[in-house]
């Protein structure tokens, strides 16, 4: 397992919606060795404040080194990184974690919710890669409005799998949650991958374990290090210990943690 | 034991003494901060560390606290994970093989709730190849005693240096809690007790607040401070310690780079721990001794021990 | 004397008590952190200060310490004023006048070397038209116990409050030293001795370097730490001490927006100063008050008093 | 004396020498307001680190409401404001401490040294209009080398006074200190005025001392707050007190002052 402190260029940063952005970061070293469902940490300030990295996942990767990351301004650290400017640098800590399991037999059924969207796509093409074929894949992404969700989209459906929206609002695809339209969707055999918000992942794991699927979920939690050596980013897990996620996660098997619907 | 490499003649000298342990260089990781090593093998030359030191270990495994643990505050960050280890026993079977490959001296940094747990933990740690030294966390709540910590009370941190030394037979350095009146009196204490170095500082006890929720962001309520906001307690308190005791120092707060680290050294430091700056860049132990060869080399010192206390007052 | 405005029935609350002090907000200025007010009159609205508190008075004028007295550290600064004052006489009768004038409550700062020296300030103070209350700062050195400060020993603490208390006409705060082992001890004596609020924290010690020089940043050697960076420890013990007595306490450390003081309430603290975030922002405890006005009504607070010491532990 | 703490736009940032900076900042309350040998407090970064304020001479302002500085790289917080871009928003505090007395009869000799020349334009100019007959003034300029004057020297000679410059190396004019062609350059009935590296003021001011003229200094020191309220900016004054340089200076008649040469 490689892992790379590279100072990575910014090739683009793109605001989609009002605080949502995506940005592509020239780092060949992470973006070779790189797998769904890793994150990397980026360090947002030159100064000492704020002090530590942030995770985030990786979204996709290019084949000419780079990596994107789709990011929602919540904090300092976030409001720092989208204002980063072309070609500035930024210092890159990756790939970290253990990502999804992919080329398992039968349909993938990709569940993405908000910023839980991120890592889905690296996720889709991955799979789709390993397994050669996956016409009966399905992903199913929500978000709170379309204008959250519409310019991922034409990165998935590049991807030719069938794809199904749902917003809160109903500007886009379902009005409702994404959890409504996955219900019946799940055909026999297949695998469920799920990122987002913690109710949704909840309510997934509860839909998959009730049907008998299996169920992967990639989780978050504060983190200092990101690779091990602090043991702050813990989380309960199912047996009463607990788990670090950024060493045994993220993405977990939904029954190896604990879940409060 | 001799971890030495060969000596360069054209570089400067950066071997220290700590005790009878001789160190290639003054930097060490502190516990706590450097897992137990093996997590930065892929991101950093291990070997060229001058020791580790590995999180605190206890008699048995403790689970920690729960979630969350961790939060950044101002150029810094509060720490309460309740002393999460795999207990001495797994430490010594899982763990140790891993270190003494390294062929880096490698110093075990041990925790107890009471005398008796401290000088069993000792015992164990007698006679495993590879440990090098003992660092005694004595920031840790007394249990006997009401939960008061060891490091507060000079009389307690007497006991435990001295219930460490009885059963070790490789040099013992005891930790400071800053979080005390008059740091001298302890340093005092745990040098009468036998002490063959102190390092200094443990964390600051602080606290951080989420408005939104109203409640406390550790889970644990209050935690340990480090990173560069502690720094100039640190440096203070290392200035004062070293001033006052004869055994070395090794100075511990918020160093980032080799200026930091040489600030602590000419405060009166015989070596230095990198702790928070190892979450931040993987790579700042390695990067602090090679800061500290090229100062060595700029300012033609023979060995990097003539700046030790060198601080101008006049 | 009564300085409160008439309030506006449309707007929360923000008075707060701090014994027979009623306050108009809990937004106060630390002292040495905002000169004698007036430094501040073409850059904010003085008057809608919850209080003021002045620079350190001493018996006697002091000249304070030689250059360098400052020094930049991460997320922090380090102090080394030496007290520098204008003396009690002259502070009442040059720099009262105008204080009086902002028709804000003036608390007096006080300092000394000794009991007798305080005593005799507080005596000065009596009567003095203006003055709304006194805060002790017990962080000087006791000169007649070899320059150990009051505030690190409870005995010293409550002489202190002693002999303040007995000269005073008006509401006593003592300001605490954070350089103790137990903070709580602290607050407990002088609380018995009678102070009728506790303020804290003061600065922490710290120290820093220059490497070039190999010098000491400061002319004293070591300094005052403030700023962000003590704001997890001053909160800490806000939280420790604010449990333990029954007088209001008032927190000090690192605030710098609304959302800090409203934790320090959250924690405990009936109202807050403003320190080092005055040089920064001169414009800090105003955006503090109008923020705090704020928050009070987005949550609907009838009164700012409801989230004092309201944080949410299970 | 107004002040004010205003967000100014940066209008332009220029770089002339490797690690020298002209700045030209829209903040029209500190502008009209502005005096010769007054300075400004910049925020420098946007985090808590660096935490304070750095100061900076007025170098000069404009009727549209610009002020310029002129600045060196020195540190984390000059390195910052290095790196500013058009347009980009910084809180600035002035204009603070006390300038320069202007308007006297007789030759104004003006010396400014390194970066002590950054005040010496806006003197220059505003003595010029103040004393409306400004012909025997006379500028005298040091610099370790030509590219750190050259740039500086266009809007000087706009002024129409005299000026002479040295350079440490002698790549521009005279091959040596400023001090030494100031030495035979002293008219009666002058006033000198200057700014520059402490060696040079208090030469330039024992010059002055040994010949009669009244010499106006300007001094730095380390500040917090730039505004009297700190006390840390103490300076040991001839009479043995500490001076404070926010509020009584950064401009000192030289005796006022304690020189170690
Ligand atoms: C493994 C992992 C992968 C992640 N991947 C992504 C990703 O792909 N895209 C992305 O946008 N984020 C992702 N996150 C979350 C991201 O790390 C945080 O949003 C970020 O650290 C916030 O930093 P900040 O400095 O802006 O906020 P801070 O200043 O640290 O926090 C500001 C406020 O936001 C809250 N906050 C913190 N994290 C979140 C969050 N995730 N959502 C909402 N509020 C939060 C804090 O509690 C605080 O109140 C991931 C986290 C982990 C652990
Ligand atoms: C009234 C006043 C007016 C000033 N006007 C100007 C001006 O017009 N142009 C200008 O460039 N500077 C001027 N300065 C100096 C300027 O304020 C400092 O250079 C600046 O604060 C350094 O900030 P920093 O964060 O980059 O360096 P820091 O990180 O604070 O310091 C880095 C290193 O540089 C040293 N240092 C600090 N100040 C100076 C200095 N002046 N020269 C050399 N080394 C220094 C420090 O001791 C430290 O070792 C003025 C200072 C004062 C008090
Ligand atoms: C996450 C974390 C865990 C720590 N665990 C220990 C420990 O187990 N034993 C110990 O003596 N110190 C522990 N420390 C304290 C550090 O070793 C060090 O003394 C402190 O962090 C100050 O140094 P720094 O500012 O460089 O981090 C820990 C610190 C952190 C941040
Ligand atoms: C420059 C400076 C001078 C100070 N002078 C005094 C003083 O005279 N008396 C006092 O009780 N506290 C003094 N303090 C301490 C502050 O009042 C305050 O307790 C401390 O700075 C912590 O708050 P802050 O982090 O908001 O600055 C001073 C602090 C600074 C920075
Ligand atoms: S974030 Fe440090 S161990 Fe997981
Ligand atoms: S800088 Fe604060 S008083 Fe001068």
């Amino acid at each position: 397992m490689s892992q790379y402190q590279e100072k990575a260029t910014v090739a683009r940063i793109e605001q989609f919606a009002n605080k949502n952005f995506r940005l592509t970061l020239h780092c060949p070293q992470i973006a070779v060795s790189a797998k769904p469902g890793q994150f990397v940490m980026i360090r947002t300030a030159t100064g000492k404040d704020p002090l530590l990295r942030r995770p985030f996942s990786i979204h996709q990767t290019s084949s000419g080194g780079g990596i994107q990351i789709y990011f929602k301004v919540v904090g300092r650290g976030t409001e720092i990184l989208s204002q980063v400017k072309k070609d500035q640098e930024v210092s890159v800590l990756g790939p970290l974690g253990r990502g999804f399991r992919l080329g398992l037999n039968g349909p993938a059924i990709i569940v993405g919710g908000g910023l839980g969207i991120a890592p889905m796509l690296f996720l889709a093409k991955e799979n789709c890669r390993l397994k050669r074929k996956c016409s009966d894949d399905l992903i199913l992404l929500g978000a709170r409005e379309k204008n959250e969700l519409e310019h991922l989209l034409e990165d998935f459906r590049r991807l030719g799998l069938r794809l199904l929206t749902a917003t809160d609002d109903g500007s886009l695809g379902h009005h409702g949650f994404v959890t409504e339209i996955m219900q019946s969707a799940l055909p026999p055999g297949c695998t469920v991958y799920t990122c987002g918000p913690e109710p949704m992942m909840a309510r997934v794991g509860k839909i998959c374990q009730s049907q008998g699927i299996p169920c992967q979920v990639s989780v978050e939690s504060v983190m200092a290090c990101g690779m091990g050596a602090c043991l702050g980013c813990s989380r309960p897990a199912k047996d009463g210990t607990y788990t670090h996620v950024c060493l045994n996660g993220p993405v977990y098997d939904a029954e190896e943690l604990q879940w409060t619907i | 034991m001799d971890y030495m490499m060969p000596r360069d003649k054209n570089q400067p000298d950066l071997r220290v003494n700590i005790g009878s342990l001789e160190i290639a260089n003054p930097v060490m990781t502190a516990s706590g901060t450097f897992g137990y090593a093996r997590e930065f093998e892929g991101l950093m030359n291990l070997h060229h560390l001058g020791a580790v030191i590995v999180k605190g270990i206890s008699l048995y495994p403790r689970v920690g606290n729960p979630p969350p643990r961790i939060v950044e505050t101002a150029c810094g960050m509060l720490n309460a994970i309740g002393l999460q280890n795999v207990g001495v026993d797994r430490f010594i079977t899982e763990k140790m093989p891993y270190l003494q490959g390294l062929n880096v001296p490698v110093i075990v940094n041990i925790l107890g709730d009471s005398l008796a747990e401290y000088e069993e933990i000792t015992a164990r740690l007698a006679g495993v190849a590879g440990v090098a030294g003992i660092e005694v966390n004595i920031s840790c709540p007394n249990v006997k005693k009401g939960g008061v910590a060891f490091g507060t009370d000079p009389i307690m941190a007497a006991a435990v240096t001295g219930a460490v030394k009885k059963k070790a037979d490789v040099p013992v350095m005891v930790k400071l809690s800053p979080n005390v009146s008059d740091i001298t009196v302890i340093a005092r204490a745990v040098e009468d007790a036998g002490a063959d170095a102190i390092s200094l500082i443990n964390t600051l006890i602080g606290m951080a607040i989420d408005l939104p929720s109203r409640r406390p962001a550790l889970a644990n309520i209050i935690g340990g401070l480090s990173g560069p906001a502690i720094k100039p307690v640190a440096l203070r308190m290392v200035y004062q310690v070293a001033r006052t005791v004869s055994v070395p120092v090794i100075g511990i707060g918020g160093i980032e780079s080799a200026e930091d680290a040489l600030e602590f050294m000419l405060a009166g430091a015989t070596a230095v721990q990198i702790g928070t700056a190892n979450f931040i860049n993987p790579r700042a132990s390695e990067e602090v001794i090679e800061g500290i060869g090229a100062y060595a080399k700029a300012e033609k010192l023979l060995s990097i021990r003539s700046i030790i206390g060198g601080l101008r007052i006049e």
